[in-house]
């Protein structure tokens, strides 16, 4: 009758073999999905220097490989992926992977702050409209979540930058930090911090719709189960029936939400990032783009496959944390 | 020329001759030392080698950092790494006299060497533009560690190697770069060079910092501590961040057309188009000359009549720009002439000619149907393509606007020619030469951006062309000029709509700003701020 | 004694009265489709109010709403009417809410059924595709195709439908897995049903009305991605388009405030309008089962 | 507690609950009136939709208020009027003077609460024990209940324990502040017989011990007769009958609670019928079924299940074979690879001499029509989508009929099985259970079958119709010469309508024979212990009443 150990590891060895394929399919998909595209980077990158000529233009596409056929540019390239090494980008003349790592801690930051906000304001604001459901503050609620829900980031990027940057001047108009400030400790946090706010605010105030209403609906299926019937049959009072018996259960759907969320939110931080000109892979990822820098954007897919990859797993453990039922295989 | 320029934009918005007029009094204010000076800039560059790269955007940082061997004031060419530029008789050997007692910021000297090493192997291979202007040359001596002479297999004129070298002249330290691979050198990221203000931190997506180089060879300069380049691509963004004082300087219209407009009549800064006085910019429409219709020149000049340039200059650039008159822009001097032939707006005018060219009205309301590439540069570029459409369906002509990104837009108009009309931005290089070249010139090979890739030939003008190249009687030169910009203005075979300046949006805490004709890309080293 | 057979509880009325019946009762969902109807109205009527070209010059440009009633909410940039602007937007809009919906929806319902209802290797096939897909951020592959495709309006729809079918994939299979366990699917296959119509009669219309409560979230969140792409200047420009107007709106954001502002207002009621559509239809078409 | 001993554990007096409007009926309950004595156990009994469970929820104050709420009446128990206490006196109330044991052990307990924790939860609520004093005591309690190694079960979820365990975990919790009042809904409905037999007895064996009053809501006569000192029956939230068990079940006064009493299946089966003649219609060999966990390459094997392990059976035309068993013991499994709905391992199942696991899908199909089935959800068993009239029209369609043909038969069809023509065109979702068990049975005789093979169809319907569904079936077999292989958990309902049975155990046959002779002589031990699990074995449904079925 006791609970056997989760043998996570096995468990994490055979995500990681699952996944495996999943990601040569994506690899290769991008691949041959951006070589689709009109032009390529050296046409981008001429296109920046402002011009060339075009003995000058002929030169750099050999020199980047691009006069190569598709089929041997792609073996190259998957052939040193297999031996993670993510090549050069001819666009910010750097080898990728230290690109990638530049940008990658924005852009967890970001995300953290935001999910994390979305999720525990949208889990709250859910389980309070749920246990009012139907009331003014259940509509007022569900419908703020909507507008916000409704609002294109764009839109609500620029309406704070106009409002908490120029008219107020509390916030920083974008940034990841105070570059004169040379801060260090706890002064660097704060102000990474305050630049962080209206991204975070930009960013999560889309998802938390999602959280509320999915927590709304949770809880109020949860609250008519059997169990929290049996349990107010043995007394228990509204606190502790929430915080008890249908908090944990409501979370789960919840939870798999996050999971499933972390690459649309990366999606979604292509625009906050631009507005808030945050150095972060959603940013990158569109510059990659738009410059044809195919390394570029294949290292970022790659390392946001993995990203999934685990924060799938994790969401999983976590999942299994929360749900006695659940043993993980 | 710098006058009427600057007449004529205070007339289109008052405010910025007074800016610029506040100036000289400001300049009798005691210097003071240090701080931080914040650029916008609106996209990144990645690169910041202007030995390897010639872009304005590489200048505007790393013309701190790395200096020229010569530059352009107000008064002419002046010396900075060279000190005496001098040719032979035939034209074939160039010496330069260099500076003695420069350091670069590794602290080694810099010498002869390193100049003979840059421009054999990054300006006649590598570098983009200068690989034509340096196709002769052969070797670079150095018969001592300060002088240095250039050895071309044709003549070159010593006024063309002047006139480039602000631009494509820039040295490298050859101690960093021999035995690597340039390309991926990381000092092309991490420039070290001879200039005012040393390299400290390129932070991808976010800045470039410099400080203050303590070893300058101008005793007590620069003034400022710091310089930080912030990347900000959005517009409304970059003016936001304007106002909330986080930048100082906006440079290159960096800002929205309609805060430009907004904040020169901000007390707190000065906008305007000084330091910019060898950069203008086209907004074209270009033709497909392989199309039948638009070979012809009659609906090639009824379409013009049917563009509202002054309605455009009015909106799209907020009067801050003036009617285009032919390849040559009007700060191109004694090569520039008003007397061309010009295209009032005139609908009915219009609809009569392309009636007459056989091309009536069809059923479905229209004559033809053009297809569209608008340059997507950004803002005016994609309004002027809009306004384009807008405008030619009033003399019903369709138009089908065909966006893309950059090199969808490069490789559609430029490699694959498929379209039927493209506007664009064009800066004007410099001399009409390079201009008039890459716009009018047939047989140029096949892919190059922004140059006649639009099936246009016209042999009287690339026989014109040819000769003025080579002309050195200045007077029949700009004759010759004046010709062409006839020509040009007679054939339409580009619409150069509209002659743009650039603008700079300056804080007025900086000061000495825009004090040389290409102040963005120069080093800076007697700006100061007043905070 | 107890009720003989043959007796049958008297008639019920006919489904789409209970379904009005079911949706009229959430007020939201009222409101929501009082939204959806104007937006549609505005569709139909574009013409009245502008029978010409929606991006001719109308106007002196950006001349502020409610000052000349030739431009009753003003003009941009270009001199064009607002109004005629949001009404043919209005259209654009929906064009691309639904075909790209009618996109996502159907690859959706065709791999998620197939997925769902056979099961085992199609199941593992299919679901590394849609993992595949959903890894990949949406709104980048969406840039990608865009890039590829070009900006014009039909290649946004089929980009956005295309980037948006693993949601709706993952919920039909869903749906397909529990239903094929129900009787009533054994039932049929006892009856000697083929698959084609065991996956198509039996099973699918028990799938529709969720999959009908999600096209409304999709065709939300389509609208959401046309605009952020016209935001990014990858919007296609011969159309009028709120996320157009918003996106070069934006350049004038200070000084002309309405022209970014309208549009965007239009957005948010749009989006909002299909979310508590998708409410309502939730609450009509999935009444939650009595215990 | 109150030591009086002759206040009730419960006094109900003229209780009436008020449903919402646009309901069926304005009142769910009217004018219930009952008592429950210290040391008794009170049944309410009634079908479903009877009021029964409302009073439960009335009793403890959880109606689903303001729609479903009290309308008059008063409640007492333990002598203190509930209806006049306020929410934080009833909150103290509830688990400590009144508590609850509900249907389903499964979905009544936390899945994510070990069960100690929630039998603690109870004591957390009500005393002031101490951690380790209440940890004693729930495990004294899990003791009590004959739970074995409670100590370990104490740290068990839901999920580890057997549906009987739960149910067991669920009383214990009732019980553990020795409450003066028990309310059972049902308790024993979702247990296999045997289980049911036992917790029946733990409640009893506990009430008895606790001495407190037991309020028994329950829709099966059998059970009534197992454990009920006094009767109450509801129909339709009225109250038509109340009085001592014997009296109620032995000389019932009111039609209603009669004709109830008529409907239950009598354990005493038919004489036997002889088929020796008959052909054999359907003949299973060697029937291997086992479920093996879906494994990847780092799962570790899961151990397998044999659902059917080497099952043989013969099924003549015009005999009724049933297939008695547990939940798990298989029986399901068979009916499934006897239609192929589930592919078996191995073996033969013949039908007029072709063996149907060896038809291609094709052939397979053009087969079915021999070989119909009644599913046990008459719910679930049809497509919530379709009209009745092409539900039962669409077997016919699938196999070549005319459409317009097969629709006209159809309405032939539902007169067959006693519905209006009128129930043609409407949706299955207007019917009750029996009725859409009707069309059920409507639609499998559509394809003029030769057998019929029907999983559990009558163990969701109340008795009363069931009993009409059961004589329907068996009316239409000897009609139309059907065989019927009939899978049931119920030995009442196979005694009624098997000829011969067969009583399966985990994936095995232990008995098959006659049906008559096997209740008379069990000869395997599980045999036995089935018969006599049986609740109510002993009380024979009086047979004088009006066998209005």
């Amino acid at each position: 009758m006791s609970l056997p150990i989760p043998p996570i590891l096995s468990y994490a060895l055979r995500r990681l073999f699952q996944a495996v394929p999943v990601i040569i399919l994506i690899m290769i998909g991008t691949f041959l999905l951006l070589k689709l595209a009109p032009g390529d980077t050296v046409d981008a990158l001429v296109g920046d220097m402002g011009g060339a000529d075009a003995a000058f233009i002929e030169r750099l596409r050999a020199e980047y490989g691009l006069d190569q056929s598709v089929w041997v540019q792609l073996w190259r390239y998957m052939a040193k992926l297999a031996m993670f090494d993510f090549g050069w980008s001819f666009v910010y003349e750097q080898p990728v992977s230290r690109i990638l790592l530049d940008r990658l801690g924005t852009t967890l930051l970001l995300m953290a702050t935001s999910l994390s906000m979305a999720f525990t304001i949208g889990i709250v604001l859910g389980a309070i409209a749920a246990r009012r459901a139907y009331s003014l503050t259940d509509n007022l609620i569900s419908t703020l979540g909507l507008i916000f829900y409704a609002t294109p980031s764009f839109f609500l990027s620029l309406m704070m930058i106009l409002l908490f940057s120029v008219k107020l001047g509390w916030l920083p108009v974008g940034g990841i930090k105070t570059i004169t400030g040379f801060y260090t400790g706890w002064d660097h946090v704060a102000d990474v911090a305050r630049h962080l706010i209206m991204p975070t605010a930009a960013l999560s105030l889309i998802y938390l719709s999602f959280y509320l209403r999915l927590m709304r609906a949770s809880v109020l299926e949860v609250a008519e189960l059997d169990y929290v019937r049996t349990a107010r049959a043995k007394g228990a009072g509204e606190t502790r029936l929430m915080v008890h018996h249908i908090m944990r259960n409501a979370l789960l759907p919840v939870v798999t939400l996050l999971g499933l969320q972390f690459s649309t939110v990366l999606g979604g931080s292509v625009v906050v990032e631009t507005i808030f000109t945050l150095p972060g892979l959603g940013q990158l990822a569109y510059q990659s783009v738009i410059q044809r820098d195919m390394n570029t954007l294949m290292g970022i897919i790659f390392l946001c496959s993995i990203i999934v990859v685990v924060v799938n797993f994790l969401t999983d453990l976590l999942y299994a944390r929360l749900d006695s039922r659940i043993q993980l295989k | 020329m710098t006058k009427t320029l600057s007449i004529l934009y205070a007339a289109a918005a008052g405010c910025i001759g007074l800016g610029l007029a506040a100036n000289p009094l400001l300049a009798q204010e005691e210097v003071k030392k240090g701080g931080t000076a914040i650029i916008h800039m609106v996209s990144e560059q990645r690169i910041l080698n202007p030995a390897l790269r010639a872009s304005t955007g590489v200048y505007e940082i790393s013309g701190k950092i790395i200096e020229p061997l010569i530059d352009k004031s107000y008064d002419g060419y002046v010396p900075v790494l060279a000190t005496e530029w001098a040719t032979s008789e035939d034209g074939k050997k160039i010496t330069l006299k260099l500076r003695e007692g420069v350091k670069w910021h590794d602290g080694e000297a810099f010498a002869c060497d390193d100049v003979a090493f840059t421009a054999i192997e990054m300006w006649k291979g590598l570098l983009n533009y200068s690989s034509a202007l340096q196709a002769n040359l052969e070797s670079v001596d150095c018969p001592d560690p300060h002088t240095a002479v250039f050895n071309y297999s044709e003549p070159m004129p010593l006024e063309l190697f002047v006139a480039a070298m602000p631009d494509l002249g820039h040295p490298v330290p050859k101690h960093l770069y021999e035995g690597t691979d340039i390309l991926k050198n990381e000092y092309n990221t991490a420039p070290v060079g001879t200039g005012p203000f040393k390299f400290v931190e390129y932070e991808r997506g976010q800045y470039v910092m410099a400080e203050r180089n303590e070893d300058y060879w101008r005793d007590g300069y620069p003034y400022l501590d710091r310089i930080v380049w912030r990347f900000i691509a959005d517009k409304s963004a970059a003016g936001a961040a304007l106002e909330a004082g986080e930048v100082h300087e906006s440079g290159f219209i960096g800002v929205s057309m309609a805060d430009v407009e907004r904040l020169s009549t901000d007390d707190r800064f000065d906008v305007g188009t000084k330091g910019y006085e060898n950069n203008v910019a086209h907004s074209t429409v270009e033709f497909n000359h392989r199309n039948p219709i638009l070979a012809d020149v009659n609906v090639r000049r009824a379409i013009h009549h049917g563009l509202d340039i002054d309605f455009a200059i009015k909106t799209i650039m907020r009067g801050f720009a003036k009617p285009g008159r032919g390849p040559v822009p009007s700060v191109g001097g004694a090569n520039y002439t008003d007397d061309v032939r010009t295209y009032p707006y005139d609908v009915e005018l219009a609809k009569k000619m392309l009636d007459d060219a056989g091309y009536p009205v069809k059923d479905d309301g229209f004559r033809f149907k053009l297809r569209h590439r608008p340059a997507p540069w950004g803002e005016y570029t994609q309004l002027w393509g809009e306004y384009f459409a807008q405008a030619m369906r009033v003399i019903e002509i369709d138009v089908e606007l065909l966006n893309n990104d950059a090199p969808g837009f490069l490789n559609g108009v430029y490699r694959d020619h498929d379209f039927d009309t493209a506007n664009g931005w064009h800066q004007f290089r410099s001399d009409p030469a390079v201009s008039t070249m890459v716009w009018l010139r047939s047989g140029l090979p096949e892919g190059s951006p922004w140059t006649n890739q639009f099936g246009w030939k016209n042999e009287e003008i690339d026989e014109l062309i040819d000769a003025a190249a080579s002309e050195l009687d200045v007077e029949k030169r700009a004759e010759m000029y004046h010709e062409i910009q006839r020509r040009a203005m007679e054939e339409l075979p580009v619409i150069f709509a509209i002659e743009h300046p650039f603008i700079s949006v300056t804080n007025k805490k900086l000061k000495n700003h825009h004090n040389t004709p290409r102040w963005n890309s120069s080093s800076w080293y007697d700006l100061w701020l007043d905070e | 004694m107890t009720m003989a057979a043959t007796d049958l509880p008297p008639p019920e009325p006919s489904r789409p009265v209970i379904l009005w019946r079911r949706f009229r009762r959430n007020r939201a969902a009222l409101l929501g489709l009082f939204l959806f109807a104007i937006v549609v109205i505005m569709a139909l009527t574009a013409g009245f109010i502008e029978p010409d070209d929606s991006l001719r010059r109308a106007g002196v440009p950006l001349t502020a709403p409610f000052i000349n009633w030739d431009t009753p909410l003003g003009t941009d940039q270009l001199g064009r009417d607002i109004l005629a602007m949001l009404f043919y937007g209005a259209r654009i809009s929906l064009l691309v809410g639904v075909v790209a919906t009618l996109i996502s929806i159907g690859i959706g319902i065709v791999i998620g059924a197939l997925s769902g209802y056979f099961g085992g290797w199609v199941d593992d096939v299919l679901m590394r595709i849609t993992e595949a897909f959903q890894t990949i951020p949406s709104f980048v592959l969406l840039l990608t195709l865009v890039a590829i495709l070009g900006s014009k309006i039909e290649w946004i729809a089929l980009a956005i439908g295309v980037v948006s079918w693993t949601a709706p994939a993952r919920m039909v299979r869903a749906e397909f897995m529990s239903l094929r366990d129900r009787e009533f699917v054994d039932a049929a296959r006892n009856l000697g049903v083929s698959n084609t119509a065991m996956i198509f009669k039996e099973i699918m219309p028990n799938a529709i009305p969720p999959i009908i409560v999600y096209a409304s979230v999709v065709m939300a969140l389509s609208i959401l991605l046309e605009s952020a792409l016209a935001f990014l200047a990858l919007g296609d420009p011969n159309y009028a388009s709120w996320g157009n107007m918003i996106g070069q709106g934006r350049a004038v954001l200070r000084s002309a405030w309405y022209c970014a502002a309208i549009p965007g207002v239009a957005i948010v009621l749009t989006v909002l309008s299909f979310s508590l559509l998708g409410e309502g239809l939730n609450d009509a078409l999935n009444p939650r089962q009595k215990k | 507690m109150t030591e009086a001993a002759p206040t009730p554990a419960l006094k109900i007096e003229n209780l009436r609950i008020a449903l919402p409007k646009g309901s069926d009926r304005p009142f769910a309950l009217d004018g219930l009136s009952l008592e429950v004595k210290r040391g008794e156990v009170v049944c309410l009994v009634g079908e479903s939709g009877s009021g029964k469970s409302l009073t439960a929820g009335a009793i403890m104050r959880l109606l689903p208020e303001p729609h479903v709420h009290v309308a008059g009446g008063a409640i007492f128990v333990q002598g203190e009027d509930i209806l006049a206490k306020s929410d934080k006196e009833m909150k103290a109330m509830r688990g400590e003077r009144v508590s609850m044991i509900f249907q389903e052990p499964m979905t009544a307990l936390n899945p994510q609460k070990t069960v100690g924790w929630q039998i603690d939860e109870v004591l957390r609520l009500h005393t002031d024990l101490s951690r380790a004093g209440r940890k004693a005591r729930v495990i004294e309690m899990l003791e009590r209940v004959h739970i074995p190694d409670p100590a370990s079960a104490y740290h068990a979820y839901p999920h580890q324990v057997s549906g009987g365990q739960r149910q067991r975990v669920m009383i214990a919790m009732a019980l553990c502040l020795s409450p003066g009042l028990i309310i059972a809904d049902e308790p024993t409905t979702a247990l296999d017989v045997t289980t049911q037999l036992q917790i029946l007895k733990l409640i009893r064996e506990l009430q008895e011990q606790e001495g407190a009053g037991v309020l028994f809501i329950t829709h099966d006569f059998g059970v009534v007769a197992q454990i009920a000192d006094h009767v109450v029956v509801l129909k339709q939230g009225e109250m038509v009958e109340s009085g001592p068990a014997s009296q109620v079940l032995n000389a019932p006064q009111h039609p209603y609670t009669q004709a109830l009493i008529a409907s239950v299946p009598s354990l005493t089966p038919p004489p036997a019928k002889c088929f020796d003649a008959a052909p054999v219609v359907l003949k299973g060999t060697g029937l291997t079924k086992t479920f093996a966990a879906r494994g990847g390459l780092f799962s570790g094997r899961r151990k397998s299940v044999t659902a059917v392990d080497n099952l043989t059976f013969e099924l003549r035309r015009g005999e009724t074979l049933g297939v008695v068993g547990e939940s798990g013991s298989g029986k399901t499994t068979v009916s499934r690879i006897v239609t192929r709905l589930l592919e078996a391992d191995s073996g033969a199942v013949e039908l007029d001499g072709t063996d149907l696991l060896a038809c291609s899908p094709r052939e397979m199909r053009a087969m079915r029509k021999h070989i119909q089935m009644v599913f046990q959800d008459p719910m679930a068993s049809l497509n919530p989508r379709k009209r009745v009239v092409d539900l039962i029209a669409q077997g016919p369609i699938v196999h070549g009929e005319n459409r317009k043909k097969a629709r006209a038969q159809a309405r032939e069809l539902l007169e067959l099985v006693e519905l209006s023509p009128a129930a043609a065109n409407r949706f299955p979702h207007e019917f009750s259970g029996g009725q859409r068990q009707r069309i059920g049975i409507a639609r499998a005789l559509a394809l003029r079958p030769k057998v019929i093979v029907a999983d559990e169809p009558v163990s969701a319907l109340d008795v009363s119709v069931q009993a009409q569904v059961l004589r329907l079936l068996a009316d239409l077999r000897d009609q139309m010469n059907l065989s019927l292989l009939f899978v049931t958990h119920d030995l009442r309902v196979a005694a009624q309508l098997c000829d011969r049975i067969i009583v399966m155990q985990h994936g095995e046959i232990v008995e098959a024979g006659e049906t008559a002779a096997i209740f008379a002589d069990p000869q395997h031990e599980y045999t036995r212990n089935l018969l006599s699990s049986i609740p109510g074995r002993d009380w024979t449904p009086p047979k004088s009443a009006t066998n209005a079925a």
